[in-house]
């Protein structure tokens, strides 16, 4: 069957992973070996890829999916993963159109994205130890998004956190890498300690970790029917289950913040970009970061139980939007802009989430693949081009010298800032539209910040191309300073030194794709929406809640919502124009209308104060805390306690040591003694008990 | 046929004698060799008594111990040669790192 | 025979040379050799020989001569407290041993003779051992790892420096 | 198993004035091959001068006798009135043992290659066929090479004994070789096991007088034909293996390293004077007859004749074995005369690092194709009988919930 073949998409992966982990030893020559990397290291994702192509007209048939509205989605055969007790936890992929759409994102983007890294990290000497945590990224993702249970998704989950860790301090000998790997790994610690937590709720309230099974018992089939897996109806405890359900959804949502860059765990998302582009382009912007939404989404059965739940969801991804937008607004590292577009777009998922309508978060989800895969690369083709420099004051005018990337940029930025008929338009105002509609009030106020948040996009993305492309050049063409990271090795047959250059067609080629996607991806999705594709979302409101009944509609939202949200972006875009226009030509560089000594402008470049207060609430006071009370206090009177034991017991020893005399023989002639005894023994009581 | 228990007795006749061989000896050469002796004796037990009970459990347990053996003699050969390069004498009695 | 194996045993413990003490445990192995035969262990005897005495004993022969070559003094015995102890102890081993069998009454051979005859051939040894309805199959897989990691081990530490 | 073979050969009557003739066979065969051993040494070394002579292209032996002929019969008369010269600084018991040990071991290991069928008839008209050799025990090849491992303590002893830096290195050298070839040795002559199923070698000659690879169609002219012996049934390359390591086991050039003339003076014998030296030499000999009487027992068909046709199954099987044994030792003294000496790493990297891998690959090789050939899928014979009850302690289930 070919459902069954549904393994090979995680085993695609799994397999370039080995082969990049050991291709130093498979090939005698390095070169050899860095050939095969980059030709298995895109090749194996594409061949998932394809699988997922192949299997999803078969998910989208199949009979289960058909008869349970998307509840019960395909699931491959049960492989008993752990089983003690009462606790059963499968080795299995569930298929649905949920999980195979992402599957389609990280592979369909993600080999387009290694492609680029190939010629991207062409020059690196660890060449092959990046496309061997690429793979490995890939391979734990997509165990993430066909986990068919908690538990293996939380294996995907903190597979995916440990090559974003491993990725983002891939230059490891620069200490601002390493140090930015571990924030990243430090702040999805917490996250990752609500998922667990979540889980552990999950399975005390419903005894079972399976998110849909045939018969019924999966925890959001459970949810849906209040109900835990014994049969037992929840429903009738009131008392505790609302708020047991409320408890578990903020667990999960915590780690949901933790992994997709929600205040108050967004502050290592900027700190990622020390990794390598394309690493930033897969994981911190298309793939991994979206894996809370993607979360949510498998849990939605689970939120809409509990309207505190959401409501947090939606404010939290509201705050962020802002927050990361207005940050956004003051950065110049092109990679920070994107970073903070990032955490903003990730906002908007959550706003998804949290007003009921998934599936919008979802088609963010995906055009925001498309778009800021697009944005990131093409800001990788800039710093190639610039020889590593990633401050936007030291560039402007790159339009005439590199061209192409400037339409590719162009396409993105329309594409994010949401303007007809691009990718971003579509899915943004969805979530704008179901916000106005929030199903438990407040939806005005949504509605109007999140169209403000939408025109500071506009804004900040129009400010990133004027600062790059449009204005005077800032630095002097062929004196480039070479900034490349000190891993690379640089070959003779490279471009003058010095020189802007246009990146090669092997990373400009994914771009186009991407580009492509992100113009009319959207439009596409709009016009020929397929309802089975759609499915792997709450379909009945009704039977689960009526009072959401309504937040759950198609991507789509009346023509007005549209012209609102174009109108909208424009004039973020125009803002940004003229004001970046007007300054160019009165010849200053940064950004004069906010002085430095502006407040407002402090506050936004001290990112409202996140970091300052972190570093001081828990690296200080924490620390601090650590230092005097823990490790002085409790740890040193438990330390006197066992030093002064093992004194003890080292003056007894000294009393028995000296029946050691370190001759071996000695101690032979001991064992002898011990054998006759006891030989004698049982002899003397053999004699007693031998009758004759 | 042989009575099972003189084979026994003799086999810790032979035993003993390696027993004595290990206790009195300074050279961990014949010391060695002194323990495959013991494990001669050991096995001869083995087969006696397989044979008194019309087994081959007996003569099993000879095939593994004599591998065993093997493995031993060469390993503790190798850790005397290493030794005596170290400290130019294989006297036993002058090896006790155990205590300081 | 047992007077021989006895004798050579004996002499292992009490001759100086550490040549001789190898030479007399050769015949130690020979005489349990023909002993094994005796006991209708065919097999055993021949790979007895073939492991101990071929194999095993060459070995010490082979790191006493390598060791003599540099020290010419063969090691002299120190008297101790050590050697009347264990002499005595050893003897009493001894009594205690031969009464325990004088005094047991030994369970009467649950074996005909045919089936003893039988025991030791190759054929018998070699269905016990790689039947998979007994419990040999898997140790005799572990041997053989077992032989491997001596013969690394044996290596490395025969190497004279660790690069 | 063996009925069909009478046809080319003599049957005799089971007693003979009231004495059970097969009962006398092993003493017979003592007799025979002791005395076949010490009587042909002389021969060979003529021989080997001969040969030598030959591709050396000069005269050889030719004073004492015709043709030289009765040189090595005055050089042996030499050897054992010369004066027995022992050196003052040699451990004397152990000096004395070697060449002892060392022609014991080499006589000791003919007592089981089978020289012949004899057939004998009873008074009730039943064949009985008894393999002509003094012990046809069941683990014959293990004996062997159990002997051939013996041989090493009197190389070694020999030379440690003498107490001279030539002898011991000589010695030691000699111990190395015999182990490492020894195993190579080992695993060609297993392929030959696992192919006739028998460690016994009257069954592993019994089991080449069949037809060429168990192709019935053929003639009977092709039975137990020269197309039929093992040499060809296992593939080649055992023989290969076994021809190199037995000139190995024996010290033979050109793996003589042990006696290195240019070296090592003459190795482990470097201190033996007359008799002791004889006794060295015989041994060598010996010895090589003996692991030539193996190639030819077991690679070539022993007492078998090439072709099953007469007038060559007339002859008696053990002239056969005697001319396959003779080939051998051509082999031997052929290579002497042609192939110069290994250096002694060189020796050690073609025993461990060729010959030792060859070995292997090929043993899985025929192991599989046999597999192939009875495919029994693992399964125990069903043979109750052969199987002995054997108790199995069952584990306990006590302490288990």
């Amino acid at each position: 069957m070919l459902l069954s073949l549904s393994w090979l998409i995680v085993w695609f992966p799994l397999l370039g992973f080995l082969h990049n982990a050991f291709a130093g030893f498979l090939y005698k020559d390095p070169k050899a070996a860095k050939n095969a990397v980059s030709f298995v290291a895109p090749a194996v994702v594409f061949a998932s890829f394809l699988v997922a192509l192949l299997v999803l007209p078969a998910v989208l048939r199949s009979p289960e999916h058909r008869a349970y509205e998307g509840m019960v989605p395909f699931a491959s055969p049960d492989v008993p993963w752990i089983k003690f007790g009462g606790f059963q936890v499968n080795f299995a992929l569930l298929l649905d159109p949920l999980s195979l759409l992402m599957t389609l994102i990280v592979t369909g983007v993600g080999g387009l994205i290694h492609i680029y890294a190939t010629s991207y990290m062409a020059a690196d000497k660890e060449f092959n130890r990046f496309f061997t945590y690429f793979n490995l990224f890939i391979f734990m993702m997509l165990v993430l998004v066909l986990a068919e249970n908690f538990l293996l998704m939380f294996v995907g989950w903190e597979g995916v956190g440990t090559c974003s860790y491993l990725l983002i301090s891939f230059w490891y000998s620069d200490v601002a890498n390493a140090k930015a790997g571990n924030k990243a790994f430090i702040v999805n610690r917490v996250g990752d300690l609500g998922f667990a937590l979540g889980m552990m709720a999950v399975w005390s309230v419903f005894g079972t970790l399976s998110f849909f099974t045939k018969d019924a018992t999966g925890v959001m089939q459970l949810a849906a029917a209040h109900k835990d897996v014994m049969g037992h109806d929840l429903a009738n405890l009131q008392l505790w289950f609302a708020p047991a359900i409320t408890t578990m959804c903020v667990l999960l949502f915590i780690g949901a913040a933790g992994k997709s860059a929600q205040i108050p765990l967004f502050v290592w998302l900027p700190d990622a970009m020390a990794g390598p582009t394309p690493v930033s382009a897969l994981i911190h912007a298309a793939t991994m970061v979206t894996a809370g939404v993607v979360m949510l989404t498998r849990c939605s059965w689970l939120f809409i139980q509990s309207t505190t739940a959401l409501q947090i969801v939606a404010w939290i991804g509201l705050a962020t939007a802002v927050l990361g937008a207005t940050i956004g607004l003051v950065q110049t590292d092109i990679k920070k802009v994107l970073a903070y577009s990032t955490i903003s777009q990730l906002g908007y998922m959550f706003l998804a989430c949290g007003v009921g309508n998934f599936r919008a978060a979802m088609f963010h989800v995906t055009t925001h693949a498309f778009f800021k895969a697009l944005l990131f690369l093409g800001s990788g083709a800039v710093i190639h081009a610039m020889h590593g420099e990633q401050d936007m004051n030291k560039m402007g005018g790159l339009k005439a010298l590199i061209p192409k990337t400037w339409m590719l940029m162009f396409v993105g930025t329309y594409a994010i800032a949401g303007v007809f008929p691009f990718a971003g338009l579509w899915s943004k105002d969805s979530i704008l539209d179901s916000a106005f509609r929030s199903p438990w009030g407040s939806g005005p106020i949504l509605y109007v910040v999140g169209l403000g948040t939408a025109f500071l996009t506009a804004f900040y993305m129009n400010r990133m191309m004027w600062k790059t492309f449009y204005t005077d050049k800032r630095f002097e063409d062929g004196k480039l300073p070479d900034l490349h990271h000190s891993n690379e090795e640089h070959h003779e047959e490279e471009k003058p030194e010095g020189h802007v250059h246009e990146a090669p067609p092997t990373m400009l080629l994914p771009l186009y794709v991407l580009a492509f996607f992100s113009v009319i991806g959207g439009l596409f999705a709009f016009l020929f929406a397929n309802e089975d594709l759609w499915k792997f979302t709450v379909a009945t409101f009704e039977t689960a809640r009526p009072a959401l009944a309504e937040g759950a509609p198609l991507p789509g939202s009346p023509i007005l919502g549209y012209l609102i949200s174009t109108l909208v972006a424009v004039a973020g875009l125009a803002a940004a124009a003229t004001v970046y226009k007007q300054r160019s030509r009165s010849g200053e560089l940064l950004d004069p209308a906010l002085k430095p000594k502006n407040p407002i402008y402090r506050i936004l470049v001290a990112k409202w104060g996140f970091d300052a207060a972190y570093d001081f609430l828990f690296v200080r006071v924490g620390g601090n805390f650590a230092r005097s009370i823990l490790w002085r206090t409790v740890d040193g009177g438990i330390d006197s306690l066992v030093t002064s034991g093992a004194k003890l017991v080292g003056g007894i020893s000294h009393v028995g040591r000296l029946i050691q005399t370190g001759y071996v023989r000695n101690y032979a002639l001991g064992m002898l003694v011990g054998v006759v005894v006891i030989v004698l023994g049982l002899l003397i009581t053999w004699q007693s008990l031998i009758t004759r | 046929m042989v009575p099972t228990h003189y084979y026994l007795v003799l086999a810790g006749i032979l035993f003993t004698i390696g027993v004595i061989g290990v206790l009195v000896k300074r050279n961990p050469i014949v010391i060695f060799m002194c323990v495959e002796l013991m494990l001669n004796a050991a096995n001869l037990t083995f087969v006696a008594l397989g044979r008194h009970f019309g087994q081959t459990n007996g003569q099993m347990y000879v095939i593994f111990a004599l591998a065993v053996a093997a493995a031993e003699v060469s390993v503790g050969l190798g850790i005397i040669v290493m030794m005596f390069r170290r400290r130019e004498t294989i006297d036993i009695d002058e090896v006790h790192l155990l205590k300081n | 025979m047992a007077v021989l194996s006895i004798g050579s045993a004996l002499m292992v413990v009490v001759s100086k040379n550490p040549v001789r003490s190898a030479l007399f445990l050769v015949v130690t192995f020979l005489a349990v050799a023909v002993f094994y035969v005796t006991l209708s262990a065919q097999f055993l005897a021949a790979v007895q020989i073939m492991v101990y005495a071929g194999a095993i004993m060459v070995l010490f022969l082979f790191v006493i001569m390598l060791l003599n070559l540099s020290a010419p003094e063969a090691l002299k015995e120190r008297g101790t407290i050590q050697r009347p102890i264990a002499l005595g102890l050893g003897g009493l081993f001894i009594a205690a041993l031969v009464v325990s069998q004088a005094l047991l009454q030994m369970p009467t051979p649950a074996a005909s003779e045919e089936q003893i005859v039988n025991l030791g051939t190759v054929q018998t040894i070699g269905l016990s051992l790689y039947n998979p309805n007994l419990p040999w199959l898997f140790p005799f897989e572990i041997t053989s790892i077992l032989l491997l990691i001596a013969v690394v081990g044996a290596i490395v530490l025969a190497k004279r420096k660790l690069d | 198993m063996f009925d069909d073979l009478t046809h080319y050969n003599f049957t005799l009557p089971t007693e003979w004035h009231g004495v059970y003739l097969p009962g006398l066979v092993p003493y017979v065969a003592i007799a025979f091959f002791l005395g076949f051993s010490l009587a042909l040494v002389p021969f060979l070394v003529y021989m080997e001068r001969v040969v030598i002579a030959f591709i050396q292209d000069r005269t050889g032996p030719n004073r004492v006798g015709p043709r030289g002929l009765l040189q090595t019969i005055a050089d042996s008369i030499k050897l054992f009135f010369k004066e027995d010269i022992r050196p003052k600084s040699v451990d004397v018991r152990i000096y004395y043992l070697a060449p002892a040990l060392a022609t014991l071991t080499a006589l000791a290991a003919n007592a089981v290659l089978p020289a012949q069928f004899l057939y004998f008839k009873d008074a009730a008209g039943t064949i009985l066929t008894v393999p002509f050799t003094v012990g046809d025990v069941n683990i014959g090849l293990l004996y062997i090479l159990a002997m051939s491992s013996l041989q090493v303590y009197g190389v070694v002893l020999a030379g440690w004994s003498s107490n001279n830096k030539y002898s011991l290195l000589g010695g030691l050298r000699a111990s190395a070789q015999l182990i490492s070839y020894e195993l190579s040795m080992g695993l060609a002559l297993l392929c030959v096991v696992l192919l006739a199923g028998s460690l016994k070698l009257s069954d592993i000659v019994a089991a080449q007088n069949v037809k060429p690879f168990g192709i019935d169609s053929l003639s009977e002219v092709w039975k137990g034909s020269i197309f039929s012996w093992y040499w060809l049934g296992s593939l080649g390359v055992p023989v290969v293996l076994y021809t190199i390591a037995m000139i190995a086991e024996t010290n033979r050039a050109p793996f003589d390293l042990p006696e290195a003339e240019s070296e090592l003076v003459a190795g482990f014998h470097t201190e033996y004077t007359s008799m002791k030296f004889a006794m060295f030499f015989m041994s060598e000999y010996i010895s090589m007859l003996t692991v030539c009487g193996l190639n030819a027992a077991v690679f070539w068909g022993g007492p078998l004749p090439p072709l099953n046709i007469w007038p060559l199954n007339a002859v008696p099987g053990f002239l056969w074995f005697v001319l396959k044994i003779m080939l051998g030792i051509f082999c031997y003294i052929w290579l002497r005369g042609t192939v110069p000496r290994l250096r002694y790493d060189a020796l050690m990297n073609l025993g461990w690092k060729r010959m030792l891998p060859i070995g292997l690959i090929w043993l899985f090789l025929l192991a599989g194709l046999n597999l192939l050939k009875e495919p029994n899928d693992g399964v125990m014979p069903p043979n109750p009988d052969a199987v002995p009850q054997v108790q199995v302690a069952q584990p306990t289930e006590t302490g288990r919930d």
